[in-house]
């Protein structure tokens, strides 16, 4: 019973933040005070979650009926534990960067951005916690809602990339995955997670690859080509909401959702008897490959680690195509891995952004020595992007190769081989302009900046020591992914 | 007391109608109201719980028994529509009174409450009742209330709408009245149930197939069934902004019932269906409805225009529901008859909020509104979702059904009309939102402030009510499924 | 020792992140320390593994020493030491006949001593996942060598990073079949593959042999190394190529295929550096050929063979640094590579020539040269298994030596026509440095029994100075270099380069990518245009058709509102009739 | 810088016959120990005695590196670009 006020716990905590922060949006301090309090509060209920789950247990609980057999549940399994445990670890130090990052920048309209951001966690914590693809389509909506002011928030400049945003989400999840959950409901008069999937049996042959098209691409936020293009649209968002939303929780809700259908929709089994299933793992690579081209001829930083962001996505999507049981433990620890290297990232881009008010990467040379943490942390997560060790991309990569050779899938190592030098080659010339290229000569107050605000500088180095001690110590997010794949 | 409630659902609006010209005073006609309407609504809750238990309520009227008498029958389905009804009523009346105050001359005030009392009582009646006749009559009490109601609007053009309103309404009503008038011919009855009953050995007849057509493209008006619903845009858009939102969220659904109850209670579902062949009809006009009438909507420069063209979609959709024929199908058709009228209400209250403030309902008038009218836009944005079907909101619950029925059919094309749909809806609405939050407010239109706590009050109830029915839809998807089974004859 | 076994690639790992904070003496004494106790603590370590480390469910052996790989570290270590000796201080010409030393580049250092310490940690890596960290940490640091002199010279970085994706290439490939033999055989063991019986074993060779120079990648070798700075290339040609060799010899002894691949390698070797102009270049395809005699000896696998490999592995790593130390205390007095822009520099820098005559004699294996004790067995073992040709071509290869390097290098530098150049003799800190690399060479040279003494296959049943050994090497190098001279007219340097296989992702992926980039954006660009027309039109249809004037939108008068009831009614009706 | 001190050390044409004339005395020198060692052949098993033949390794080496430059010749007149091949 109390792991199940827990779960209610995760998902008020963070709404009754909304409601603090807004009550206290006219104090500033206070205001930051109720966000750091209710991210660190919320870290502190989804972790006293992960010892029940690591020993096995699944805490449940119905929050109400919705409509006959259909009810608002939760369930807490290793996948939905992993997620959650990622998106609450990252809040609290989110937040404390938001701040730095939002008074740095002196932004508009700071209480309704922490409103949003904490119904953004809400959300993402019911797409953690979902026990059935209602409730998970549900938060799901909510996510998308509940970030659209924040990718809006720069005003009507915004507006054509809120459109694409919003435009893009809210079609394919009414337009393609709305009815591939009905179409589940109906087949199987059951839409509850379970292990082994329930699809089995029920729906078979061509119209089960039909369904898997419906669902993965219903997953906008899993931006497999060519549903991509909100992801790069979202950067126009102040960096925090990129760095915590569209690395972290919106887009691994993506991901999220795909290893879970997989898994506990269809099941593996289920999946590799659907002919032409294959097209997942060729549309996944194609995603890797073209995204990361992309991002190579990017200038804008921002823009180009979004297209990695896209890139890395189908990594897990990868995983989840390959239909081998390790594969998906590759693809799960891969949501952990992109998350802390790809926060770091855009941490560091928001630091540099607030420190020097740069944006495009060729702006960059030589800010290694003016900005050491950051771009310190940057090499550190780019590292963990490219997947070589001490940094924990490589872990996941791991698995996701042995994932490749157990289900005989040569042609995704091929593509796990391009990529890595795709994603070496667009981002080792950041590092290397911002310690080895000399600084342009410009008007000396150019020059005048150091580090960022110290609250941004103490979340990009614990995010990036995070990339490092993950990779010696992975033992939780391991164990959590082994009872995925199992 | 308690077994007078049928009645009273009735008589409470109708005395209270006369009682509020006799007192002249707008004020006090105004509270009457208010308080019929209240009383109305309780009752209806009371009729719904008591029949919830899938028993019927039958009440002869003056204890003269069917088939000679007018009876009353009270069973689930139209338990929830008179709860749809008064609900909303009891919702908006309290709201018209600062409405109305403003768009409606003073003198014209007792006037206004005095057909809205008749029009309630008239939706109520051909709710409530078990006869053919008594039906049409109380359709014509509602139809005539409802043309006063229109003509009072502020904008000119109401005048020619309500009068041609009253040209179709009439013949609708005519069309009807031949429907009834043959099968009176047929079988010597007007009581439904009698009347369901002698039909049976009936159903080859020339005669009762001519009377089906009559009723269906009769029906077909009041409830605007594409391509008979030219009358509604104009209504609708030019309507005092309380009346289209009582209209909005009442007149089709009732019309719809009262479709639904000759088709399945008297004519039956097997004749219906497997007959008449009447989904063969349905489902294309339904479809033609959501697609045009959402497309329309899209380029709308008067917001209540877009939503009354959104309307006509939404039908669509009740039609749809009955045109795939199936348990579902129809669960979905009753649903989006209560959810709707949520949906539709609040988004006209929040129409009459704007107006309140801003002296319109145009594009223009709503630019720029979101910093302005936070609460009121809020509540668009909200009803907005619900009407896309957006989950947590009522109109997530209609369209899963109606896309399940669709599946169930396997008619995949039909699913994804009706997705097409909700995204179209996604981009009317959307239109609107971004041009309240978006958009600097244009400089010759007034800065505003939000509209007074008494006006939002009722919009932000219907709007929660959208949320609740959406987050626990339990009673209503149950109540429609039973319903449904018992309009298909399954149970 | 102390208790725990402190691995010794991780001192000087972790000294590498020291040195930037330490300036003057301290930072002398560090980089000259680090190398010492790095090679203290690899002769103080216990046989077999140590430590055993829980890693996800692998149990993982970082420290575990065995004679072949306290060898390579020893040389290692060595080669750090010396290098580090000579980068100590910057050389630059001053314009007046002399120079001026600046500090070290201590970024370079770092990288350098990162990149030894992950060598370090190769040769001890129990296990295969141990092994793969140590060998990426090596691209990244090495890369780090290079970056760090792109401020001095414009090209190292574009070389850095086709460098640089060259190894995260071979370093995926080796990830694979890692993964793929862990997963196969479920244990992490890094044993001989060389049956080659399953994918893994292939996979792991290749990301090996891209490290060690192999075709076709082999061009890395001289498009990158030469970019860095004099003292970075010191480091670069110890390490990456000779870990190579050595996970080969652990790995993959007997491999028949290696005998082929190695071959190949030496005779490319020697073609290019024939072909080439640039000294510094010269010697990187020197490295491949002579990777390739190791390769060689791997494949045929016999116990002299792979004494042989590793002795020469670490004779090569000392003579070559050697040879590298006197090019660059030519490129940085002088600022020249090329030997058409060179020459004559005997009489100014004559220790420096002496220090790289005897590089290249040892390279070129003459008696009493560590190239002559070392390379030899390889020659022997070819011979004793019987290889016909693969000994003919040895043989041949080892006269090619003098001719594409052992006399090449010190002829087109230091003689030849004078260039006109004038530069100060090489300063004091590099002297010591090559003359501790010469030292080595011929101290090897002439007492080979402490080197044979640590060969990982004993007794070493093998004797360098026998008479006929001597006699038949004078010969073949005394007559090779003749021929040298007679056909100095034909080997005349010219200012090319050569086409490699380099010239495919240089030349013409460059060329594809733009070409498609262009094709593709223009394709792009059409389509949007049209898409944007479409949209319009249809916009603009749309509008006609549902905009506020259209059919659906006009308000109708009464007439055609009844049309349509008694068309709907009277279709209906002839339908029920008809029926 | 004068003309003297262009010529210097073995570039100086007295000095380079002098050199060569070294040269040939010390090949001589290194055939004189053919006519006392006897060199066992590597690949009796085989049949193959050339390599004990007379000199072996001395024509061996000076045939190999005339066959080497000239196949570096060939490869050259195919694989040379100017310096700046890849600046462009």
């Amino acid at each position: 019973m109390v792991t199940a006020t827990l779960i209610l716990l995760s998902l008020l905590v963070p709404l009754l933040t909304a409601l603090g922060i807004a009550l206290a949006g006219r104090w500033p301090n206070m205001r930051e005070g109720v966000t750091l309090t209710g991210a660190l509060l919320l870290a502190l209920v989804v972790y006293s979650l992960l010892p029940p789950v690591l020993a096995g247990e699944r805490p449940e609980f119905t929050l109400l009926d919705m409509m006959p057999g259909i009810s608002l549940a939760f369930r807490v399994e290793p996948l939905g534990m992993m997620f959650a445990g990622v998106a609450a670890f990252l809040w609290p130090v989110n937040s404390l960067y938001s701040i730095g990052y939002m008074r740095g920048n002196q932004e508009q309209h700071q209480t309704r951005f922490y409103i949003c951001f904490a119904i953004a966690l809400f959300a993402a914590m019911g797409v953690a916690f979902a026990a059935n693809l209602v409730t998970l389509f549900v938060f799901y909506e909510i996510l998308t809602l509940s970030t659209y002011p924040l990718v809006t928030h720069k005003g009507k400049s915004s507006l054509k990339a809120g459109r694409v945003y919003l435009g893009i989400l809210l079609f394919t999840s009414i337009g393609l995955l709305l009815p591939a959950i009905i179409w589940t409901w109906q087949a199987t008069g059951t839409i509850t997670f379970t292990p082994g999937g329930i699809l089995g049996g029920k729906v078979s042959g061509v119209a089960l690859t039909a369904l898997s098209v419906l669902y993965f691409y219903g997953i906008g936020k899993a931006a497999l080509m060519p549903i991509h293009r909100w992801l790069p649209a979202a950067m126009v968002a102040p960096t925090p909401v990129s760095a915590l939303l569209h690395a972290v929780a919106v887009v691994k809700a993506g991901v999220f959702t795909v290893i879970k259908v997989a898994v506990y929709v269809f099941g593996l089994e289920t999946l590799q008897s659907a002919p032409g299933i294959e097209w997942l793992l060729y549309v996944a690579g194609f995603t890797i490959l073209v995204a990361s081209t992309i991002a190579l001829y990017q200038d804008n930083l921002k823009r180009r680690l979004a297209y990695s962001t896209v890139s890395q996505l189908s990594y897990v999507v990868l995983g989840a195509a390959i239909l081998a049981p390790i594969s998906i433990v590759g693809a799960t620890l891969h949501i952990v891995a992109h998350a802390f290297g790809k926060i770091t990232l855009f941490f560091a881009a928001g630091s540099i952004y607030t420190a020097a008010h740069k944006t495009e990467i060729s702006q960059l040379n030589g800010i290694g020595y003016r900005m050491p943490w950051t771009m310190g942390a940057f090499t550190i997560g780019a590292l963990s992007m490219i997947g070589v060790p001490p940094a924990v991309g490589f872990i996941s990569k791991w698995y996701l190769l042995m994932g490749a050779f157990e289900a005989h899938q040569y042609l995704a190592f091929g593509i796990i081989i391009v990529s890595t030098l795709l994603n070496a080659a667009y981002f080792m010339p950041i590092i290397y302009a911002a310690f080895f290229r000399p600084e342009a000569p410009g008007k000396p107050d150019d020059y005048g900046h150091g580090e960022a605000p110290w609250p941004i500088v103490v979340a990009l180095c614990i995010t990036a020591g995070m990339t490092l001690v993950l990779f010696l110590f992975p033992e939780i997010p391991y164990q959590l992914a082994i009872q995925v794949g199992r | 007391m308690s077994s007078q409630l049928p009645a009273l659902q009735l008589v409470i609006p109708l005395l209270s109608a006369p009682l509020c010209f006799l007192i002249g005073k707008a004020r006090i006609a105004w509270a009457i109201a208010t308080l019929a309407s209240w009383a109305c609504a309780a009752i209806a809750v009371t009729l719904l719980l008591r029949v919830n238990d899938g028993s019927v309520i039958e009440y002869a009227f003056g204890n003269w028994p069917g088939p000679w008498g007018i009876v009353y029958t009270i069973d689930r389905l139209n338990a929830f529509v008179l709860v749809i009804v008064s609900g909303i009523a009891a919702v908006i009346l309290p709201y018209s009174w600062p409405s109305v105050c403003r768009e409606i001359p003073p003198r014209l005030h007792v006037l206004f409450y005095t057909a809205l009392l008749l029009c309630l009582s008239g939706l109520l009646g051909m709710t409530i009742t078990g006869d053919a006749f008594n039906l049409f009559v109380l359709l014509e009490i509602s139809s005539l209330s409802t043309y006063t109601l229109i003509s009072l609007g502020k904008d000119r053009r109401s005048l020619t709408a309500a009068f041609q309103y009253l040209v179709m309404g009439t013949i609708g009503g005519t069309f009807i009245l031949i429907g009834v008038g043959l099968l009176y011919m047929l079988t010597g009855t007007l009581n439904m149930a009698d009347l369901a009953h002698r039909l049976q050995p009936l159903e080859g007849s020339r005669t009762l197939q001519a009377a089906f057509a009559f009723l269906v493209v009769g029906f077909g008006l009041k409830l605007a069934m594409f391509p008979l619903h030219l009358w509604l845009p104009n209504a609708y858009a030019t309507a005092p902004s309380v009346v289209s939102a009582f209209l909005a969220a009442t007149a089709t659904k009732v019309a719809v019932y009262a479709m639904l109850r000759f088709l399945f209670g008297i004519f039956g579902a097997d004749f219906t269906y497997n007959q008449m062949h009447l989904q063969f009809l349905l489902v294309p006009l339904a479809l033609m409805a959501i697609l045009f009438a959402s497309m329309t909507a899209v380029y709308q420069r008067g917001v209540k225009r877009m939503l009354a063209y959104s309307s006509l979609a939404q039908i669509g959709y009740m039609l749809l529901g009955i045109g795939l024929a199936n348990l579902h199908g129809l669960m979905a058709t009753l649903l989006h008859l209560f959810n709707h009228a949520l949906i539709k209400g609040a988004l006209f209250l929040v129409m009459a909020n704007i107006f309140y403030r801003a002296g319109g309902t145009a594009i223009n008038h709503v630019t720029g509104l979101g910093r302005q009218m936070p609460w009121s836009m809020a509540a668009f944005v909200a009803g907005g979702l619900s009407l896309i079907g957006v989950p947590l909101t009522v109109g997530f619950i209609s369209k899963w059904y109606l896309i399940q029925a669709s599946i169930d059919r396997g008619w995949w094309l039909i699913t994804a009309m009706i997705l097409l749909g909700s995204l179209i809806a996604l981009v009317y609405i959307w239109r609107v939102v971004e041009a309240a939050y978006f958009k600097e407010r244009p400089p010759d239109q007034p800065t505003v402030t939000e509209v007074p706590l008494w006006l939002l009050i009722p919009t932000w109830v219907l709007i929660l009510g959208n949320i609740w029915f959406g987050m626990n839809a339990e009673f209503t998807a149950g109540v429609a499924e039973a319903a449904a089974a018992t309009l298909l004859g399954e149970r | 020792m102390s208790e725990f076994p402190f691995p010794p690639g991780l001192v000087l790992f972790l000294g590498a992140f020291l040195l930037p904070q330490v300036q003057g003496k301290a930072r002398t004494a560090l980089v000259l320390g680090l190398p010492l106790l790095a090679l203290v603590l690899i002769w103080s370590l216990p046989a077999g593994s140590t430590i055993t480390l829980q890693f996800l469910q692998y149990a993982l052996e970082p420290v575990s020493a065995t004679a072949v790989g306290r060898l390579f570290a020893t040389v290692f270590a060595l080669a750090a030491f010396a290098g580090g000796l000579y980068g100590l201080w910057r050389a630059e010409p001053d314009g007046q006949g002399g120079y001026q030393l600046r500090e070290g580049n201590v970024l370079e250092l770092g990288a350098a001593y990162a990149y030894a310490g992950s060598a370090i940690g190769v040769t001890f890596a129990g296990d295969l996942i141990t092994l793969f960290i140590f060998w990426e940490l090596m691209a990244l640091s090495s890369t780090l060598v290079l970056w760090s002199n792109s401020n001095d010279n414009p090209k190292a970085y574009g070389a850095s990073m086709r460098y640089l994706l060259v190894h995260l290439a071979g370093g995926v490939i080796l990830m694979g079949g890692i993964v793929w033999q862990v997963y196969a055989s479920g244990s992490t063991a890094f044993v001989n593959m060389s049956e080659l019986d399953s994918g893994a074993h292939w996979l792991i060779m290749a990301g090996f042999l891209i490290n060690a120079g192999a075709p076709p990648l082999s061009a890395w070798v001289a498009d990158a190394y030469p970019e860095a700075s004099p003292s970075g290339m010191v480091f670069l040609s110890a390490f990456t190529t000779k870990t190579a060799v050595y996970v080969l010899l652990v790995g993959f002894a007997g491999a028949q295929v290696l005998i082929y691949i190695g071959l190949y390698m030496v005779f490319y070797g020697i073609f290019y550096a024939l072909m080439e102009n640039d000294m510094r270049r010269i010697l990187a395809y020197s490295i491949v050929n002579q990777v390739g005699f190791m390769v060689t000896a791997i494949g045929i696998g016999s116990a002299l063979a792979l004494n042989g490999a590793a002795a020469h592995a670490f004779a090569h790593i000392i003579y070559k640094a050697l040879m590298l130390m006197s090019a660059g205390s030519v490129l940085a007095l002088t600022g020249q590579r090329k030997c058409t822009e060179l020459g004559g520099l005997f009489r100014y820098m004559p220790l420096t020539a002496v220090f790289g005559i005897i590089g290249s004699l040892a390279i070129a294996a003459f008696p009493f040269t560590s190239g002559f004790v070392t390379k030899s067995l390889e020659t022997s073992a070819a011979a004793y298994a019987g290889l016909v040709p693969a000994w003919f071509l040895l043989l041949t290869a080892s006269a090619g030596a003098i001719l594409y390097i052992g006399f090449k290098f010190p002829w087109f530098v230091f003689f030849n026509r004078d260039s006109g150049l004038h530069p100060p003799e090489a300063p004091r800190h590099m002297l010591w440095a090559m003359g501790f690399c010469a030292f080595l060479s011929i101290g090897i040279g002439v007492f080979p029994e402490p080197l044979y003494a640590l060969l990982p296959h004993q007794p070493v049943d093998y004797q360098a100075y026998t008479i006929d050994h001597l006699v038949t090497q004078f010969q073949l190098l005394l007559f090779a270099a003749a021929a040298f001279f007679l056909l100095l007219p034909q080997m005349q340097v010219t200012p090319t380069i050569s086409l490699d296989f380099d010239w495919f992702y240089r030349k013409l992926l460059k060329y594809l990518a733009r070409e498609f980039s262009l094709k593709t954006m223009d394709a792009r660009r059409l389509l949007e245009h049209r898409t944007l027309q479409r949209t319009e039109k249809m916009a603009e249809r749309l509008y006609h058709r549902y905009g506020p004037q259209s059919v659906f939108a006009r308000t109708w008068p009464s007439g055609v509102m009844v049309l349509w009831v008694a068309v709907l009614l009277a279709g209906s009706l002839v339908l029920y009739y008809l029926r | 810088m004068s003309p003297q001190s262009r010529k210097h050390g073995l570039s100086h044409a007295e000095n380079l016959l002098r050199f060569r004339k070294i040269w040939i005395g010390v090949l001589l020198l290194v055939l004189l120990p053919e006519f006392f060692v006897h060199h066992h052949a590597y690949f009796e098993a085989q049949g193959i005695h050339i390599d004990a033949s007379w000199g072996f390794h001395a024509w061996f080496g000076f045939l190999a590196c005339v066959l080497l430059v000239l196949i570096a010749r060939v490869l050259g007149f195919f694989l040379k670009r100017k310096d700046d091949y890849y600046d462009e």
